[in-house]
């Protein structure tokens, strides 16, 4: 259809590939074919920041995990998740030789004794109280230990800074996605122990990583929202069904001075991930509030998965984008 | 008396002493006034408070008792219809000599033209010609000094204080300056204090000589100095009144201080 | 410089009304009335905000005084603050510390020779411009994620500050003084001591005070990027768990701090620079 | 005020050797030689990294500099940077404008009025001392993303730091000074122009230069918290995507706008303080 | 000629002019010994480079063309054999006027006691006893001035230079600080180079009067002044030959000089 480009504006928490289904939309460019330019910005600042933009107006659509917009929304603010970017938790736990070494545990290895490994161990963490602590702290527990005195986590910074920490032997280990596992194992300074979302099938069918809007979402608002769901599906499908060469464009343009193999390794292991769509169900939000309750996550207020459906979330979108 | 321009009136100060809770009494009751168009010489031992008393007619000091008048009026704040040149020179150090002479007439708004003029001619008065682009720090001690008294006398103020003006100088530079400074006098009719420890100076160009007493400071005398003007800067010792003039203050300034009294 | 006297002060500006004696009467009864003065902006700041969140602005980004208060209330009730005191404490005095020592070091060694000022100053300046947070992964392969790197991060914000003050002070001494006191016979530690420092003081405590800041900053920004104690992560975490009177909780702790070492730092100015006073230009007083 | 000649820094120094007229004729010919000392502590640094690197520490961490002048120049000749350049550089002129502007007239009027540095004084410290990175969102609801709010950051603490020289630079004026001139018929405004902006020039300078590197900072924390264009942002998305060449190339860039602007404030500094350089106690030269 | 403590030999010095690319010649070939435990005078026109030669003698200032020889070696560095009272007093403004007196005794290692003894002395002498805890800017110019002479009388230095010392005083404290110098000198043996605008003084204190011209200044005489000492200062003209003396130094003084060079 010839429509004048329109932008979308995306806020992203971090530039990580787990937003994969945005790095593949924006390296295939299905948002042109939907009429659409996306303007992505940065927020390091973390998911409150990047919320904040989203309450300004700053932007259309904010990239976030499920629970700090859940959080947001038991203080009353008027969110939405529009549209699940991934639906697994890509997170997996990265140890060092020397822990290996110590406490005699292979990666091969059963996972209970996999998870009993990491009793005493200080891990890292971009930031303290967010996904990668929750997920530790949820494998400890796992593991038959004490999740609050049993394993220590530092908040140490970005990936890179993550990685420098391990190999300084300044953490034991770090709970990060792809491919910050392979990157580590080619280094030689850590093994990929724990695949959260392979190993665990409550993480395999959750929203991990979300797209908020604000309500009330007028006509416009939700034609844009469609609209970028489809792009974001149609790179998603190619994501899954031409893994190499969407990894190639994904290097190629946002990456370029990154391992190409690296990218191919991260995106196979995610891809999983994507391979619905952006579709919420009951089942995978009860999984992600069942998630959230184990962990100990005090939102404020209780969640109820069917319930808030169309409330907190919704697949209006990405039906309708199913069925464009 | 429509010719009493400024009056000190019973002036008296205290400054805090440091190291105990008292104070110590500087002045302690100075009253003399100065009429228009007079020199009015102020001299006394070192540390009397010939400072402060032009300070105060400058109203940068109120003093603890009593009170400066000028027209009349008390002094409160600063005296705008004064020129100051105090004791040690004060030039701006981030101007010129040139640049700091004319700084009054900026303030005045005395054209650019005019301004120009009247600085030039200001430091060729005071021997400062060939200096005009010099900063403070490049000039000697006395050539800061006749800076000082340049950009006083440019602006041409109906009052000036000199706090001890030429004492700096060499005998034949303050000769002329104080020829010069007379002549200024008699012809712009203006009014000036001076505070100077050189006797023969004071007698030279006063007419009147404000003797103060060691601190607490009094007025010891006010001896009008009766020589007919213009007198002669250069040879004073030439005219037999002056000599007479000289010993009535010298007698005054003497008898009254106590010889010993750094000893 | 026997000009000026003390009451001087009252012709010096130009917005201030009133004689001498006058004044000193009412500077006593007026005690009370100059700490209300001080507090009341204060104060209307404080009821401003309370009016203000929820109606300008969703208190979910600013809380309101009330809550904060309660939280303090709370974190020293329940001593869960005390552990994160304690270390950014530790860090703060000991960042401080080592970036004034190395500061007043590096800038009087700097400002006393001109020829290694020459060479090293641009590269001082560089190092400086350098955004810190960038270099994240380096600080904690040197420093660690404990206290070391955020100590570090302190120490170098307040060495820079300290360093230009005191280079910039020592530099603008008076030459006619120190050549004085060279005749008189002064060894170079005695003219440090005697000349340079005093004479650099008002640069020095301007450094040392533009410092207490920046040291708070700098552990914060080394804690919100690597650290498993402290303020800054206690900050950061009740930042993402829109905890709004957590965050300000603890930014009112970080005051205390400033305000604190501001205090001692107004007390030790006033008394260095005591003799400045007395000829009328105050020090700075808090 | 004459005693000091110029070749008393000669003697002032006692580093310094040699005799007056034999070190004037060593300046001229050492020219290029004072050039070589300047940089080699410089290309020291350069083959230091550059051995280090993939020796004493992993190249992904410090990059090295034949990487960093490879990567610089395939950003400017694809003209990748430019838009990153522009805007950042445009947050820093504002930034840096607006806080000096702010700063020089709160630090003037709260120098000039003791009365209101004593409210005031202690509520400038506070603000200053808050950490902005914890406000971060509060920065967002207010400014924006774009660059509203690396700007509002950037003039914050270019702001503090100028204030608080001009305070402390006007503090330090010589009343007697001031006095003089206003019996000599001042204004306040002349007073102001003739007076206190030249006397507390070595203050305002020194602030005008510490802030340069605090705009940056204050940039490039604003474009780490949040952005869509910037240098900033080009060294945060380098650092995340394995590019430790960009990053240390962006962080050259920045190092760049610094020395450039360091340049100019020393050139401001020399011609302004020129009258200090006469007696000897040269100004800070870059 | 073992008794040539101090020589100036052949001393020029240029200063940059500023505004023009030249120089201003100011000394020009400046010769004159001073012996061991003398009185030297220097007095010239104001600005014409007496501070500048004092300079030299500390080490402050290097000349263009010359040296200074102090005990047959060239002063290239600081001379800290030397006293030097500057022409404005530079006394530490940090420091009270106790421990501004003190200093040079902390410099030299003096010991506790003895240092405070010395200092109250040296204050006494000048006439500050009671003014020890006063910082500068609370004493009056002359205050300042003698205690910048109390600072370095009180290390009791072989060569002590003083620029213009008792141009702030008035005449009695002057005549008793003339007096003290005079005996000090005689006593410790102490030699003294002191720079003057006071013809009088420079008679009656000094063993040889050197009169240096306008600038580019030159030597114009350097004149011996045979009086015998003790000299008596508070009555000098009632010795005839100090008469003669005068006259000598005034001719060569005023001969040489343009009187109308001010205007
Ligand atoms: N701020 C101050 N605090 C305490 N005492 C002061 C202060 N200012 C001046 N005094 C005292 O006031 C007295 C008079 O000072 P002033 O400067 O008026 O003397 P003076 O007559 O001008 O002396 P001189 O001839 O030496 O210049 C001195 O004894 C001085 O110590
Ligand atoms: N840094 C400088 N730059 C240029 N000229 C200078 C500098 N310092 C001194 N002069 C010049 O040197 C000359 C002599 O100065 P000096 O201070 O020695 O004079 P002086 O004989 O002590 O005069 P006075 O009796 O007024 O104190 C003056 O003409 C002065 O302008
Ligand atoms: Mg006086
Ligand atoms: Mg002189």
């Amino acid at each position: 259809p010839a429509r004048a480009q329109q932008a979308v504006r995306i806020g992203l928490g971090a530039p990580t590939l787990s937003f994969l289904p945005i790095w593949s939309a924006r390296a295939l460019d299905t948002f042109k074919t939907q009429g659409l330019t996306a303007n992505v910005v940065a927020l390091p600042g973390g998911d409150p920041s990047a919320l904040a933009a989203l309450d300004a107006g700053d932007i259309d659509l904010a990239a976030v995990g499920p629970d700090s917009m859940l959080r947001a929304a038991a203080k009353g603010q008027p969110f939405e998740i529009v549209y699940s970017l991934m639906s697994k938790v890509t997170l997996q736990l990265v140890v060092s030789p020397a822990l290996l070494e110590r406490t005699g545990v292979k990666a091969s290895d059963p996972l209970d004794k996999r998870l009993a490994a990491i009793k005493g161990t200080l891990v890292g963490a971009t930031a303290l109280a967010g996904a990668q602590e929750i997920a530790a702290r949820w494998l400890a527990a796992k593991g038959g230990l004490d999740p609050k005195n049993d394993l220590k986590v530092a908040q140490v910074g970005n990936p890179t800074a993550i990685q420098a920490a391990l190999e300084a032997k300044r953490i034991d280990a770090f709970v990060l996605s792809p491919p910050e596992g392979y990157l580590a194992e080619k280094a030689g300074s850590g093994t990929v122990l724990v695949s959260l979302g392979d190993d665990f099938p409550l993480l395999a069918n959750q929203p991990y990583l979300v797209l908020a809007a604000k309500k009330p979402i007028s006509a416009a608002t939700a034609d844009l929202i469609t609209r970028t769901a489809k792009a974001l599906q149609d790179a998603s499908a190619a994501a899954v069904g031409k893994p190499d060469d969407t990894a190639a464009a994904i290097q190629k343009q946002f990456f370029a001075k990154a391992d190409p193999q690296a990218i191919a390794v991260a995106l196979k292991a995610m891809s999983s991930g994507v391979a619905e769509g952006g579709k919420i169900d009951v089942e995978s939000m009860q999984n992600a509030l069942t998630f959230a309750r184990e962990v100990g996550t005090n939102f404020g207020k209780d969640f109820d998965a069917k319930a808030s459906e169309n409330d907190l979330w919704t697949n209006r979108f990405v039906d309708a984008a199913k069925g464009k | 008396m429509s010719d009493r321009l400024l009056a000190f009136d019973g002036i008296g100060q205290d400054f805090p002493a440091p190291g105990t809770k008292a104070n110590i009494r500087v002045l302690d009751g100075i009253s003399f006034d100065v009429d228009r168009g007079k020199f009015v010489a102020v001299i006394g031992p070192s540390g009397c408070g010939k400072s402060t008393l032009l300070q105060m007619a400058a109203g940068l000091l109120i003093p603890t008792r009593g009170a400066v008048h000028h027209r009349g009026r008390t002094v409160t704040t600063i005296n705008t219809e004064v020129g100051f040149v105090p004791q040690q020179a004060q030039l701006f150090p981030w101007k010129t000599l040139a640049e700091n002479v004319e700084l009054p007439l900026l303030f005045r708004g005395v054209a650019a033209g005019e301004r120009r003029q009247r600085v030039a001619d200001a430091l060729g008065a005071v021997g400062l010609k060939g200096f005009e682009q010099h900063f403070p720090n490049q000039l000697s001690g006395g050539m800061q000094k006749r800076g000082s008294i340049a950009r006083t006398l440019v602006y041409r103020p109906d009052i000036i204080l000199m706090d001890e003006p030429f004492g700096a100088l060499d005998a034949q530079t303050r000769m002329v300056m104080q020829s010069d400074l007379q002549t200024l006098s008699m012809e712009a009719g203006a009014t000036v204090i001076f505070v100077t420890h050189d006797i023969t100076e004071a007698v030279l160009l006063a007419d009147h000589v404000v003797v103060l007493s060691q601190r607490p400071s009094r007025l010891l005398a006010n001896i009008p100095i009766d020589l007919p003007r213009p007198r002669n800067m250069f040879e004073p010792f030439r005219n037999p009144a002056f000599e007479a003039a000289y010993d009535a203050v010298w007698t005054e300034f003497r008898s009254q201080i106590d010889i010993g009294r750094v000893h | 410089m026997t000009e000026s006297k003390p009451m001087t002060e009252m012709t010096y500006d130009a917005t201030d009304g009133g004689t001498a004696p006058r004044r000193s009467i009412s500077a006593r009864a007026a005690k009370p009335l100059q700490w209300l003065l001080k507090l009341l902006p204060g104060i209307a700041l404080l009821l401003f905000w309370q009016w203000a969140s929820g109606r300008l602005i969703r208190e979910i980004y600013v809380s309101k005084p009330t809550a904060v208060a309660a939280r303090l209330y709370e974190l020293f009730a329940s001593g869960e603050i005390y552990p994160h005191l304690w270390t950014t404490g530790q860090e703060l005095v000991l960042g401080y510390v080592i970036g004034v020592a190395g500061g007043v070091l590096g800038g009087y060694a700097l400002g006393r020779s001109p020829q290694l000022a020459r060479i090293f100053e641009p590269y001082v300046m560089a190092f400086y411009g350098i955004p810190k947070i960038a270099l994240a992964p380096l600080f904690i392969i040197w420093f660690g994620i404990g206290m070391g790197s955020k100590i570090a991060l302190a120490s170098i914000m307040v060495f820079f500050l300290v360093f230009y003050n005191v280079f910039a002070g020592v530099r603008s001494v008076d030459r006619e003084l120190v050549n004085l006191t060279l005749v008189m016979g002064a060894n170079q530690r005695q003219l440090t001591y005697h000349v340079f420092l005093p004479a650099a003081a008002p640069f020095v405590m301007l450094g040392m005070r533009l410092a207490i800041p920046y040291s708070v900053i700098g552990v914060i920004v080394g804690e919100f990027t690597s650290s498993a104690q402290g303020l800054g992560l206690f900050i950061h975490e009740a930042s993402s768990t829109y905890d709004p009177a957590g965050v300000f909780a603890g930014i009112v702790i970080l005051l205390a701090f400033v305000g604190t070492a501001n205090l001692l730092a107004g007390r030790l100015e006033r008394r260095l620079l005591r003799w400045r006073s007395l000829s009328g230009s105050g020090p700075i007083d808090i």
